[in-house]
């Protein structure tokens, strides 16, 4: 079991002005294979990779918001969005998507894994982790 | 004697925008591309230096950067002219030259 | 008018080289001149064929290939950025021995007299970086 | 103590590459394992045997190779991120057409998953990005 | 338990190391590396949230890249320790683990 | 004469962390062969680059401070500084390179072609040239 860790992937960037977002993301997609406990966190511009409602049609880049919503199926137990950074940005949680999560062995629910915290919580998260990969 | 300049970074991140307010004349005009387009939503930390800056500037924003980042037309700061890549164009031609502002 | 456009990152990892592609794109379908795209910094990494993009994403490097070949574009990579980054053609493999060349079609490698020379003779130097 | 690396940027454009190098040589020195560099984002352009940096320049590219002859380190292209930015190897050029490789010695191209491995078998991952 | 925090921006033109400081812990270390050894200046704007963050973290800032950005040991701010590579690997070993603030 | 334009050179950020700042050196040098009005203005952190003292010994980069040195000799005519912007980062003029310019024709010479001027001059400066270079 020693082999179980601790992921934290942290997303400070904002989407499309850099690829960062999208290829962290693939990390996460991969990353499900292997089994760990794993966490993603949204600050500062990366708050807006959550945003729902993003429409790539007219700049013919790949959209890749709805990827998001599927994270639940890639073993992402817990998506936090600090609240400071969504504060500075004028959003709130209704600007943002949500993603279920269940677990197929305890036939658990959650409606909404995407939970937001405060910054000091946030801190508290990290620090908890034993790995994190940041984008 | 007017400039345009464009902005592409988000003004949380960056202190372009700002810069290129700071920097530039009256009379100038700032398009915002790329992430830079987050500095035309309301309600930021960002929306008053905006609007300041609009007081004797014109500010645009990239229609398609916008809606990629899902900054819809009833998000984006009254004022501010959303354009397409045909309007940059035209933006670039009305001004005498253009300064990027990374 | 008559433009010239500099690219300063590569492709896929900002946004850059998207930006400009589609403002080149708008104007020459307004009829304006483009005088010369010049590939700067990380910007001469546009000028590989050996990039082979997800099939759902769009293909950087052939889109500006295309748009070269429709409206006989001059796209120039810097040499001396190409160096440090290894955008080879046949001139610069033989110059500095190296087994291979990756230059795309429609692009050329030449000094950065070139941009130079772009902002001198255009009547815009629009410029795309991170 | 048990090391990966992650280089997240290309050489020359952005500093990462260089401190990555020299800490990945500090640690060898120092004696402890490097499990393995993985490279990311444009990172994998380090791979690339191509360039020519200036003569009064440091070459980015073979000190990472030097550094892997030396301590038999594990040097990992992303190959997705290989494949949008044009780092290919004899086995890519295979499925994807190409008629060139551009890989340098030491550096193999492999998925993501071998970033996921590294973080899991090491005692620390430490990411140089920009 | 405690984390390194590395930060390769300067603070003049990225908010990397104000978002250091803010999700970093008591305890932390907190190490500067490439632009980020601006940080690590006296008598800048920068210099009030660095020193601070000093109350109860740790600084460090990495040599070869103070001396590339002329930064002589006595513009540095008193009680940050300048560290070489040999020191940033042990600093990696002394913490749990590493986070990158880019 | 329609083809000498005034050309400025817009320098933002600091040296060695990118190469921004030296590829920017290399368009200028090259540029000398063009004979065209040269000024070179320094903002934000691009200030940093004129700062005197570099070493790289121990990071084993290209240490590319001596060229900003003989710029006056590859047609710069003006180097400035952005007050402003040195002041936010603890800097005064007596830690800048001084940079001398000396006309081969009329013998006219000046010391040092650096000057710190104040934003709205910078703006100022700007919008009278022709061509600005934004690295």
């Amino acid at each position: 079991m020693s082999d179980i860790k601790k992921f934290m992937y942290l997303n400070r960037r904002a989407p499309y002005g850099t690829i960062y977002a999208w290829e962290s993301l693939e990390v996460v997609l991969i990353g499900a294979a292997f089994d760990q406990e794993v966490s993603l966190i949204f600050a500062d511009d990366g708050v807006f990779q959550l945003v729902k409602g993003s429409d790539t049609s007219e700049s013919d880049m790949k959209n890749f918001m709805p990827t998001y919503r599927t994270l639940g199926d890639y073993g992402v137990r817990h998506m936090y969005v600090d609240r400071a950074s969504l504060a500075a940005r004028g959003l709130s949680e209704d600007d943002l998507i949500e993603v279920a999560w269940e677990d197929y062995e305890t036939e658990e629910e959650v409606d909404n894994i995407v939970e937001i915290v405060d910054t000091d919580q946030a801190a508290k998260l990290m620090a908890e982790s034993e790995v994190v990969f940041s984008f | 004697m007017s400039d345009l300049f464009t902005v592409n970074k988000s003004p949380f991140e960056k202190n372009s925008l700002e810069a290129a307010i700071k920097f530039s004349l009256a009379g100038s005009s700032i398009l915002m591309i790329e992430d830079g387009v987050y500095g035309a939503m309301k309600g930021t930390a960002a929306e008053d230096m905006v609007k300041g800056a609009m007081s004797d500037r014109k500010v645009y924003a990239l229609k398609s950067d916008l809606m990629a980042r899902a900054i819809k037309d009833d998000r984006v700061i009254e004022g501010i002219e959303v354009i397409d890549y045909a309007g940059f164009v035209d933006l670039v031609e009305a001004n005498d030259k253009v300064q990027a502002w990374v | 008018m008559k433009l010239s456009v500099q690219v300063n990152e590569g492709p896929y990892q900002h946004q850059a080289s998207d930006s400009a592609y589609h403002f080149t794109k708008a104007a020459l379908e307004k009829g304006h001149e483009v005088f010369r795209v010049f590939f700067y910094h990380d910007g001469v990494l546009n000028g590989t064929r050996l990039t082979t993009p997800p099939q759902d994403d769009r293909h950087v490097v052939n889109r500006w290939v295309e748009l070269a070949e429709k409206y006989d574009l001059d796209m120039v990579l810097c040499v001396a950025a190409a160096q440090r980054r290894g955008l080879v053609d046949e001139g610069e493999a033989e110059r500095n021995g190296k087994d291979a060349t990756n230059i795309a079609p429609q692009f050329r490698i030449s000094g950065l007299g070139q941009l130079v020379e772009a902002a001198i003779q255009s009547d815009r130097l629009v410029v795309f970086g991170d």
